[in-house]
């Protein structure tokens, strides 16, 4: 599907959903809330089927937070990138990690490098920071080590 | 039938191992095919490709003369900090005032020979050498004075 | 003539007539002892440098090459080095048992070098049930394993233990039945007639291709019990760190290393004598000229040349082929050399009583 | 063998592969629950050699970042470069002259084989067979000698910038390629002499760790790791970059799925390398190897995005600029730490023996995974 139909067909499923312009693939905006529901329709409507999440990461914008999701389709060739604005100082988003298998890792790396929550997500524990890491988020901005961090 | 594929398997593996056992063979015999450098006695014959990334150096010419204006942008370039510009201030014949490097440092202990601040130099004033044997006992030794002592820059270079 | 035998003979003589025969039985005893310990530590050197450089040949490399000539003196400095080190018992170990097992190892080899036959009337212990004797003590060896397994106090030492206890046991099966096979043609199990069987050819050429069979899977299950690759698995590097020695250090684990290698010695050793004809020189029917120059060759020469090509033969092996799975490797056992095994048995059995052997 | 895998009940033995282990290259820890020689879970802990490449990136120039990433996947150091400045390139719009184009791809096919012999040779050590690892040496030497000859370092070359590459070819180039793919060819028929067609290495890999397609995509597999599960997922082929549209070569796939078939695909794979620097080591054309760039380089404000194809799989390249001299954030997707989540999946049930081929097959680099 090119970008316009797809457009057709989010705004279907999901009227509440805004576009971005001007990226190479096709960008979404929606409200964390709407994500579960439009994840699984993403996943098993066969028009869309994207089955493939190669990249989920976050942002810092100081002010809140954006999680990022790069989905492609390997039936259909397709891609489609999904942001969700989060909140900063609370940020909670449902986990898709039963969807797509290889969100369960990306889940957890997003987890202890920004500190996003993700409901019902089966593991979340730190994966790559040592224990007692819990809290603080190294990828955020404001993130300060002074022992190990080298100002240049 | 049963029998038959087991003795097929039987040999087929059996083959396929000798197979191997011939190649190693084939090796142990020929000690022609042997790759090993003696890495400290052939010291002397060992050549560096000329662009090997060993260590950076300022080429000198026989006045004592060198290339570099000062210009940090080399120092700007580098991703670790690992070249620190030191400036003073001479005295041109002319009697003006004219600002020229008095120490490059350079801290081979950060660098990583990525090569950006030889690219970067406007002046050639700097290149790579292709010594690469750096271990040495004290840290300190690692930290470098790029610039000869009582060097000068080299005429016409701007 | 100037052979082992000889030597060993006027030195019997010579203490008969000097010590009463009690005294003579000790300091015979002694020697032999001393000379066991002193094989023991040659061997130690000759086939860990042997090793090496098999290997560093078949891996294009060069091999040790910078202590002493050619790098001869390398195991020389590795076994100084082993001296040197701490050997530590680690703190959850059960002290006894781990300091026991790289000994019981070590005893496990020395006493199968009693019956072996070095030379032409030269050997410990020719006793008339020498190669069941051989038998029966190399499965001790899988006791001081275990042993080291389980007094470690670490789960990949009990893992390799595990496994290398699976592994003897059932590898122990086809070794015997393809020793059988021999014992069937010669009629005997004392290790002098067996070779003395074979002084017109050797089994391996008289017992057309089912010895040949034999011999195959003789080499395969020796291989397997000795530890050695593609069957290490109780020390599978990759999986389990080094398996049952992973605690040892210093000359402990040196001492296990050396039984490895003895035990390979002590293997090949009886392959040879069983299927190679031991000490006796080769002969081809009645090229007479051709026999008489094989026989001026010395009877020990024939011998370490056999057990030193099965040895190497052991090593190509080692460097050529990777390790088999656990599972796999008990169905190699069971599958294949089992069954291969007892029928090959069952075929010699026949050819021994029809007489069908040259 | 007889309760649910993936439970722990009483009598498992729980065993720590790495971090310091013969079996992990590098600092992976696994925590490996085990009933007997069954694996019942296999728990990746990572973090052992992490250095935080994306927040450090966040404090250099994009002239300055690249070098940063050859450290992440260290054996495909070229593709990651390149990742970068493609991204780099797509920010600035710039037009990249063929020369480098052609240096690039034939930069990377060289480290996609060097790749290739390092995993054959390692991944033949891991399963107890230590020959082929100096056999693969010995051809891989060959290419970091190209690569050193032309780029100046063996390993972590920082050779391409934005706009093309650092330095131009070395006059001995193609002469020493051509060397190399002569090398290769006489040598290539020992590789199935010693390890493909050797019956303990194909019983040891057949119906070991399989993955079915469906799996594969799930869990973000990648690479040879996917394409041995069916998964046409080259990024050469299906978002093609540089010249590759250009170029004449096969996906490899094989549909097994197994530890095999993903051993097959990367054998092959190393065939069509070849079969690309055949096509274009005599057909280098001439002109500038590196289009002209501002010395300080900035970004527009927006988001790129860049997918490249490295020897283990899909690597990613995400830039969010906001119009400054250095990223406002970067993500690196890389191929390695998707192809780890999956191997819980894949090991639950086999040997302990079977682990260390299934990371053989999955090609992990752990400073890849870490970042």
């Amino acid at each position: 599907m090119s970008n316009e139909e797809l457009k057709v067909k989010i705004t279907e499923l999901l009227p509440a959903a805004t576009f971005e312009e001007g990226g190479e693939w096709l960008t979404i905006n929606i409200d964390p809330k709407d994500w579960l529901p439009l994840a699984q329709q993403f996943r098993n409507d066969d028009s869309l089927y994207f089955d493939y999440l190669f990249c989920l990461t976050c942002i810092d914008w100081k002010t809140h937070l954006t999680m990022v999701y790069h989905l492609s389709s390997v039936k259909h060739r397709h891609n489609i990138v999904i942001k969700s604005k989060l909140d900063r100082s609370n940020p909670e988003i449902e986990t898709i990690s039963h969807i797509w298998k290889t969100a369960e890792f990306h889940e957890r790396e997003v987890y202890e490098m920004f500190g996003v929550n993700f409901l019902n997500h089966p593991d979340l524990r730190l994966l790559i920071l040592p224990d007692g890491w819990e809290g603080r988020n190294p990828l955020r901005k404001d993130f300060e080590d002074t022992i190990n961090m080298i100002k240049l | 039938m049963f029998i038959t594929k087991y003795i097929k398997d039987v040999y087929k593996g059996v083959r396929s191992l000798l197979v191997g056992m011939k190649r190693t063979l084939y090796y142990f015999t020929h000690h022609k095919e042997i790759i090993t450098q003696q890495y400290p006695d052939n010291r002397d014959t060992l050549v560096l490709p000329e662009r090997f990334k060993g260590e950076v150096v300022m080429p000198h010419n026989e006045n004592n003369e060198h290339r570099c204006t000062g210009c940090q942008a080399c120092e700007l370039a580098c991703p670790n900090g690992t070249i620190k510009v030191i400036f003073k201030n001479e005295l041109t014949p002319e009697g003006k005032k004219k600002k020229a490097i008095d120490k490059l440092v350079y801290h081979l202990e950060l660098c990583t020979m990525c090569n950006l601040c030889v690219e970067a130099c406007p002046s050639d004033a700097i290149k790579m050498a292709q010594t690469f044997e750096h271990s040495v006992f004290d840290r300190n030794e690692l930290t470098k004075i790029l610039n000869n002592p009582g060097s000068k820059i080299m005429e016409g270079v701007e | 003539m100037w052979s082992f035998s000889n030597i060993a003979n006027n030195l019997h003589k010579w203490l008969s007539e000097t010590f009463n025969p009690t005294m003579t039985l000790i300091i015979e005893m002694v020697l032999a002892g001393v000379a066991v310990i002193g094989l023991f530590a040659a061997l130690g050197l000759v086939l860990v440098i042997m090793e090496r450089k098999v290997s560093a040949w078949m891996q294009i490399r060069l091999g040790p090459n910078r202590v002493g000539p050619k790098g001869m003196l390398q195991s020389l400095a590795d076994t100084l080095k082993l001296l040197v080190k701490e050997g530590l018992t680690p703190n959850g170990a059960d002290k006894l048992l781990f300091n026991l097992a790289p000994f019981v190892a070590m005893i496990v080899a020395m006493l199968l070098m009693a019956p072996i036959a070095f030379a032409k009337d030269f050997q410990l212990w020719d006793l008339n049930i020498g190669v069941l004797y051989v038998s029966a003590i190399s499965s001790i060896m899988v006791i001081s394993i275990l042993m080291a397994g389980w007094a470690s106090n670490n789960k990949y030492s009990l893992m390799g233990a595990m496994r290398s206890g699976a592994q003897i046991v059932s590898y122990e099966l086809s070794a015997g039945l393809s020793i059988l096979a021999v014992v069937v043609m010669t009629g005997s199990l004392q290790v002098s007639d067996i070779i003395h069987s074979q002084a017109d050819g050797w089994w391996i050429f008289k017992g057309h291709i089912p010895m040949v069979v034999a011999f195959i899977t003789f080499i395969i299950a020796v291989t397997a019990e000795t530890n050695r690759a593609p069957f290490d698995l109780a020390e599978a590097e990759s999986e389990l760190t080094a398996g049952f020695h992973t605690e040892y250090s210093g000359m402990k684990f040196a001492l296990f290393f050396l039984a490895e290698y003895v035990n390979v010695f002590i293997v090949c050793a009886i392959g040879a004598t069983l299927f190679l004809g031991g000490w006796m020189p080769f002969h081809i029917g009645n090229w007479t000229q051709f026999n008489h120059v094989m026989d001026y060759i010395p009877s020990s020469i024939w011998f370490f040349g056999k057990t030193f090509f099965l040895i190497f033969v052991i090593m190509w092996f080692r460097w050529t082929f990777p390790r088999l799975r656990i599972d796999q490797l008990l169905n190699l056992e069971w599958k294949y050399l089992l069954p291969i095994s007892m029928i090959n048995l069952l075929i010699v059995t026949a050819m021994a009583i029809l007489k069908w052997h040259f | 063998m007889f309760e649910e895998v993936g439970t722990t009940t009483e009598g498992d033995i729980i065993i720590n592969v790495g971090p310091q282990h013969p079996a992990t290259h590098g600092v992976l820890h696994l925590v490996i629950t085990l009933n007997g020689e069954t694996i019942k879970k296999v728990e990746p802990h990572l973090g052992y050699i992490h250095r935080s490449i994306e927040k450090m990136c966040e404090s250099l120039s994009y002239r300055q970042f690249i070098y940063v990433t050859s450290r992440m996947d260290y054996l495909s150091s070229h593709i990651n470069n390149h990742a970068c400045a493609l991204c780099v390139e797509k920010g600035l719009q710039v037009e990249v002259p063929p020369r480098a184009q052609v240096i690039r791809v034939l930069m990377d096919e060289l480290t996609r084989i060097a790749s290739h012999e390092l995993w054959w040779g390692a991944m033949a050590m891991d399963l107890g067979a230590f020959t082929p690892f100096f056999h693969a040496f010995r051809e891989r030497e060959s290419i970091n000698d190209i690569m050193e000859e032309t780029c100046g370092a063996r390993l972590t070359m920082n050779y391409m910038v934005p706009g093309g590459v650092m330095q131009d070819l070395h006059p001995n180039f193609q002469k020493k390629v051509k060397e190399f793919m002569q090398l290769y060819k006489r040598k290539i028929h020992e590789y199935d002499e010693l390890v493909t067609g050797n019956i303990i290495f194909q019983n040891r890999m057949k119906n070991v760790g399989y993955l079915s397609a469906e799996d594969a995509v799930s869990y973000g597999c990648s690479g040879p790791a996917a394409r041995g599960s069916g998964v046409s997922c080259d990024i050469r082929k299906i978002y093609p970059y540089e010249i590759y549209d250009k170029l004449e070569f096969d996906e490899v796939l094989e549909t097994g799925g197994d530890s095999f078939a993903r051993y097959m695909v990367r054998i092959r794979e190393m065939q069509q390398s070849i079969r690309i620097i055949e096509q274009l080591i005599d057909n280098i054309p001439e002109g500038d190897f590196q289009a002209k760039t501002k010395a300080v380089l900035k970004l527009p404000k927006g988001e790129f995005y860049t997918r490249v194809e490295t020897a283990r799989g899909e690597l990613g390249v995400y830039i969010v600029s906001e119009g400054g001299t250095t990223p406002y954030r970067i993500k690196f997707r890389s191929p390695g730490f998707s192809n780890l989540s999956v191997l819980d999946h894949i090991a639950r049930g086999s040997k302990l023996g079977d682990l260390v081929a299934m990371m053989g097959t999955l090609d992990l680099v752990i400073p890849d995974i870490d970042r």
